[in-house]
């Protein structure tokens, strides 16, 4: 019972803080919106036991990678008005192709968990030899998931690499 | 690989008031920076918010009663701005000094030197952000003030010196403590020197921070310490000796690097020789009057000269025209080490980032007075 | 019901007033230490020694007219002071004062982590007063605090890592335990951890010589230039409220805790008789005393120096620790 | 901005205070504050009978200052090397060497200015690196009331020397500052202090007054008291006038 209030008072926020990022007028208060955002699905993380991805997201999300964004934002003047596109419908459509996708994924989604056992979703994995919500979760990245785990490692790097060769002019 | 790429967005450069009510402006002095990120693009020096006009108010004046507006201009080095003006009128006059006052003179520039340091020394400090200096130096300083205190009864404005002469002589026992404060002094400077001489951070805020080149700076016109921290011998108690300095031995010492940590190192080495000025002539004061034989009335001959001396801050000229009517000078001009070297601090910052700014004022050693007059 | 309420909400309403309280005296205490640093007698007036100055600042603050600038934001302007206080009060959640169940309010099994990162939500309130004061001075430190702080996060975190290596737990009292088990204070074995650590600390905190956000020599107070009145002293209670957590934290981490010295000799098991919490509160101290000290004597860095710190020394360093940690692990 | 403030009293000027200040019109000036208006009183006023050479000459105690002494060196005196060579150097833009109390001043032409200037620099007796200093004395009677002086030192010879100009309201000087860059804010400081203008100045601004300063308050002819009476008598009109003028200036 608690557990359901919580949820459905964090998917409220959640998704009300969302609609905000996009509707301020001010950048600086959009990004202040998502710092406010994240910090609310870290919370539902909690109520899901997920702990370690909570404070995951936290750390990540809310303390790092979003005060990236407020340092562009503020540096960076966004006063000019962007411009005009030559078709004026533009937004619309690709509105309307990403909402299209959105709902795909939706019903895909609840096809998928239809179709399936509903036990099959609460087994757990595996015995774990550890204990420890933490302790389970390093298991596994580095047992069962270490391929797609180092894949992800090396992407990301590849990603750094990227971006400092397009910062700097000349090396 | 450079990739010419039309800006996406619209950069601009921040333009930043420092001063004139900024903490590290050391008085009234105001910097309009204009920034690109932290680092400073361009800067126009704006100042005159304690222009007094004392050249005119001097040129309005009686001749002795200037001595008193000198001490207004360098107030934390009042001693050495009438000795200057001394000086001049003195040689306008063709007056001589008795030897017993100019030694007296020499003593009291040299110890107005130490005080003058000891507050630069204060305040750069607290600039680059070591604090306990300041108090540190403020310690010593209180001493300098004491015994300036005692010889003639004021703090700051001394008014200490009279065209001939002096108005005082020493008060017994006053050779006697400023024996006991070069010894103080001499014993606190390693004190200085433990926090910040080789500190890493020091080193690193002072190293290679407002590089100036000995060719640029005789340019600029620099004069002081700023210049002997670029490697120009150039000392007008050397050059061109006035009151008693060719009398004593002492050493002028000199920047290899040009940069703020070499004229952080030659202003310490300048406490040193004016300590070492100081006990010369306080051994060998000779006895004698204080004053010279100066007519009652002041009325110079017709005519203008340029002297200068060497203050805390550089050359400190003074340019007097005497219509030989008046009296009072017909043309009163002050050259103004603090002037001048500020002259020098644009060259200095642009470049930099913020942070240097406040390290860069500091080391050019300026007092807002004499620069405004 | 009391278990799981009445008693944690005690808990925090105590801790939350000592917090409060002891920043006050904390206050004069670095008053205290940097006035006879720098030969001075430092707040007399007030009381004996001018004890009660650490009453009467806060009066003063409270009483102060409040202003808030025409240009601001007037929403960020007011949220940012609490933005900043509440994750340093909110860290102490997990800071166990004691091994026992009474002295914390929270054991959780990721405590370290929810430490950093509540710590690093602080940030914000100092780039967003920077940011909503609408003034140039303020918008620099806030702009040097978000670039310091993340690069100072990153190497503080990395370096951690290598001591959640050797406990082998993330949770706080775990980490004390682990100590006690090995029979050593984790300074002892992790000693670059701990310089890094608290080279860190000071970077996260604002103070000398990385109190580049404020440097009010250069930047005149830096975030805090337009604020006054009780939002300054806000600033101010988080910045010490960081400190005291930061101490508290470096202390359970490096020094044991609440254990005594050397914990493995049992020819010093007399110095039990002293309970655990004034051995933390005693290291907390020396901690707190160690940060007035260095304020009192080094200069500031600059901006870029400091940058180059944390990434080219601090994160490289803290990288080669944790090898060096895990292949120590491996082997012995 | 102000008005003509003419002091009743006593007269402002420096020089007028001698002794003699009876036998003259109560206020030799009227002050004028803006160079304009001064203009044409000062050339036209003062119509001094005499030469205005400032050669020596015999002193007239009642009539204001015409000029320095610029006394002439003895004839048993010697002047440096590089003196002498820079007269034969340029014998007509040398107007006339001078010397008092062991100072030596040379005297130029401003159309040579420059010319001088760089041969005192460049030249290896002379070798004059260093602009100590850079000033002006205001001499109104004079038709070029104005006298330059540069004051000139050699960090390598250890030696100074004093160039004169003598320069016009209206006829600029030569600016110097492309050879010493020190000169840079001189120049501007006497341009503030005394409306000399220096072209090929940089950027010839106002230095010690602010911006919208009316007038050059080193000239014997500007009042002591200030720029007038409004902003002494009624500040806050004062205030309102200049702040309308600052409205004006933004549209």
């Amino acid at each position: 019972m608690a557990e359901a209030i919580a949820f459905y008072t964090l998917s409220i926020l959640i998704l009300g803080l969302g609609v905000a990022v996009i509707t301020t007028p001010r950048t600086v208060h959009s990004v202040v919106f998502l710092v406010l955002n994240f910090l609310c699905v870290a919370v539902l993380y909690v109520v899901l036991q997920a702990e370690f991805l909570a404070v995951i997201q936290i750390l990540v999300y809310a303390g790092g990678i979003v005060v990236l964004y407020l340092f562009v934002v503020m540096l960076v003047n966004l006063k000019r008005q962007p411009e005009e596109h030559q078709d004026p419908r533009r937004l619309a459509k690709v509105g309307l192709g990403l909402t299209g996708a959105m709902l795909l994924e939706l019903a895909a989604i609840v096809v998928y968990s239809y179709s399936r056992e509903p036990s099959s979703v609460t087994a757990p994995s595996p015995a774990f030899p550890v204990q420890g919500n933490i302790e389970q979760l390093g298991w596994l990245l580095y047992t069962d998931y270490l391929i797609p785990f180092e894949v992800a490692s090396v992407l990301l790097l590849v990603a750094m690499v990227g971006a400092i060769i397009l910062a700097r002019r000349e090396l | 690989m450079a990739t010419q790429s039309a800006p996406i967005f619209d950069t601009d450069e921040l333009v930043i008031n420092m001063g004139p009510q900024h903490p590290s402006t050391h008085g009234v002095l105001r910097l309009v920076l204009k920034l690109d990120g932290e680092r400073v693009v361009d800067c126009d020096t704006v100042m005159g918010y304690v222009h007094r006009g004392i050249e005119k108010l001097s040129e309005n004046r009686d001749w002795t009663q200037i001595i008193l507006l000198t001490d207004r201009m360098d107030y934390v080095a009042a001693a050495t701005n009438n000795l200057g003006y001394c000086e001049t009128v003195e040689k306008l006059l063709g007056v001589e000094v008795p030897r017993r006052a100019r030694y007296i003179r020499t003593i009291l520039a040299e110890l107005q030197r130490i005080g003058s340091h000891c507050l630069w020394l204060g305040t750069h400090a607290m600039d680059i952000g070591a604090m306990t200096v300041l108090l540190y130096a403020f310690r010593e300083r209180e001493l300098v003030l004491d015994l300036f205190e005692e010889y003639c009864g004021a703090r700051l404005t001394y008014n200490s010196m009279r065209i001939g002469g002096l108005p005082l002589d020493l008060p017994s026992g006053w050779d006697r403590k400023a024996r006991e404060f070069c010894d103080v002094m001499e014993g606190k400077l390693p004190e200085y020197e433990e926090l910040l001489t080789n500190n890493r951070i020091w080193l690193e805020r002072t190293r290679g921070v407002g590089v100036i080149s000995a060719g640029d700076a005789i340019g600029l016109g620099l004069c002081g310490p700023p210049l002997r921290g670029s490697g120009v011998y150039r000392d007008v108690r050397k050059d061109e000796p006035y009151a008693a300095y060719d009398e004593f031995d002492f050493e002028v010492p000199l920047g290899t690097r040009g940069d703020t940590y070499d004229r952080y190192l030659i202003r310490l080495e300048e406490f040193r020789q004016s300590i070492r000025i100081i006990r010369q002539a306080l051994d060998g004061l000779p006895e004698g009057p204080i004053m010279g034989k100066v007519p009652r009335l002041l009325k110079p001959k017709a005519g203008e000269t340029y002297h200068a001396i060497e203050s805390p801050k550089g050359e400190l000229g003074y340019f007097i025209v005497s219509d030989g009517r008046a009296t009072n000078p017909y043309r009163f001009r002050v050259r103004p080490p603090s002037f001048c070297n500020l002259q020098g601090l644009k060259p200095l910052i642009v470049g930099h980032l913020v942070a240097d700014v406040v390290c860069l004022i500091g080391t050019i050693d300026i007092v807002l007075g004499e620069v405004d007059r | 019901m009391l278990d799981t309420l009445v008693i944690p909400l005690l808990k925090i309403v105590v801790l939350l007033n000592a917090i409060l309280i002891s920043v006050t005296f904390m206050v004069l205490m670095e008053r205290k230490v940097i006035a006879w640093a720098q030969s001075r007698l430092g707040p007399m007036r007030v009381g004996p020694y001018g004890v009660l100055q650490a009453i009467v600042d806060p009066i003063k603050l409270i009483l102060k007219e409040d202003i808030t600038p025409i240009k601001a934001d007037k929403m960020l302007f007011s949220l940012a002071p609490i933005l900043s206080l509440v994750p340093a009060l909110v860290a102490f959640a997990v800071v166990p004062f004691g091994g026992d169940e009474l002295f914390y309010i929270a054991d959780i099994n990721v405590g370290l982590l929810f430490f950093l990162s509540v710590t690093s939500i602080g940030v914000y309130g100092i780039i967003l007063a920077g940011w909503a004061s609408n003034s140039k001075y303020p918008l620099l430190a806030s702009l040097r605090a978000s670039a310091q702080l993340i690069s100072y996060e990153i190497a503080v975190t990395m370096t951690l890592v290598s001591l959640i290596l050797t406990a082998g737990t993330l949770s706080m009292v775990g980490i004390v335990e682990a100590q006690l088990a090995d029979g050593v204070w984790y300074g002892f074995v992790q000693p670059v951890a701990f310089v890094l650590v608290l080279i860190g600390a000071l970077a996260e905190t604002n103070r000398v010589p990385f109190d580049l956000p404020e440097a009010e020599t250069e930047l005149t107070g830096g975030f805090h230039t337009e604020y006054s009145g009780m939002r300054f002293s806000l600033f101010f209670l988080a910045e010490y409220a960081n400190i005291i957590v930061i101490s508290a934290v470096t202390a359970i981490l490096f020094f044991g805790g609440w254990l005594r010295p050397f914990p493995n000799v049992e020819a010093l098991a007399f110095l039990d008789l002293i309970p655990g919490w004034i051995w933390l509160f005693s290291k907390i101290f020396l901690f707190l005393y160690l940060f007035m000290w260095i304020r009192a004597t080094l200069p500031r860095y600059r901006y870029d120096q400091l940058m180059r710190i944390g990434w080219k020394l601090l994160i490289p360093i803290a990288l080669a620790n944790i090898v060096v940690t895990g292949i120590v692990k491996v082997l012995v | 901005m102000t008005d003509d403030p003419k002091p009743a009293g006593s007269a402002p000027e420096g020089p007028a205070k001698s002794d003699a200040a009876a036998d003259r019109p109560a206020t030799p000036q009227p002050a004028a504050k803006s160079d304009e208006a001064a203009k044409p009183e000062a050339a036209a006023k003062p119509a001094v009978p005499a030469a205005k050479k400032p050669a020596p000459k015999p002193k007239a105690p009642p009539e204001p200052p015409k000029g320095p002494e610029d006394p002439l060196p003895p004839d048993d005196l010697e002047p440096p090397a590089f003196l002498s060579a820079l007269q034969q150097a340029y014998p007509d833009a040398v107007e006339q060497l001078s010397y008092w109390v062991g100072d030596w001043t040379v005297i130029v032409r401003s159309e040579a200015l420059l010319d001088i200037a760089t041969h005192l620099r460049d030249d290896d007796e002379a070798s004059f690196d260093y602009c100590s200093d850079l000033t002006a004395s205001d001499w109104p009677p004079r038709e070029k009331r104005f006298d330059v002086i540069y004051c000139l030192y050699s960090t390598r010879r250890r030696h100074r020397l004093r160039v004169k100009v003598r320069a016009g309201e209206d006829d600029p000087v030569p600016s110097v500052t492309g050879l010493w860059p020190a000169a840079n804010w001189f120049e501007r400081e006497v341009w503030d202090m005394f409306g000399v203008k220096f072209s090929g100045h940089p950027d010839l601004r106002r230095i010690l007054m602010p911006d919208g300063w009316q007038g050059h308050p080193q000239r014997k002819d500007y009042p002591l008291e200030g720029p007038g009476e409004l902003l002494l008598e009624s500040p806050m009109e004062w205030l309102r006038l200049r702040n309308l003028q600052d409205e004006a200036e933004i549209e």
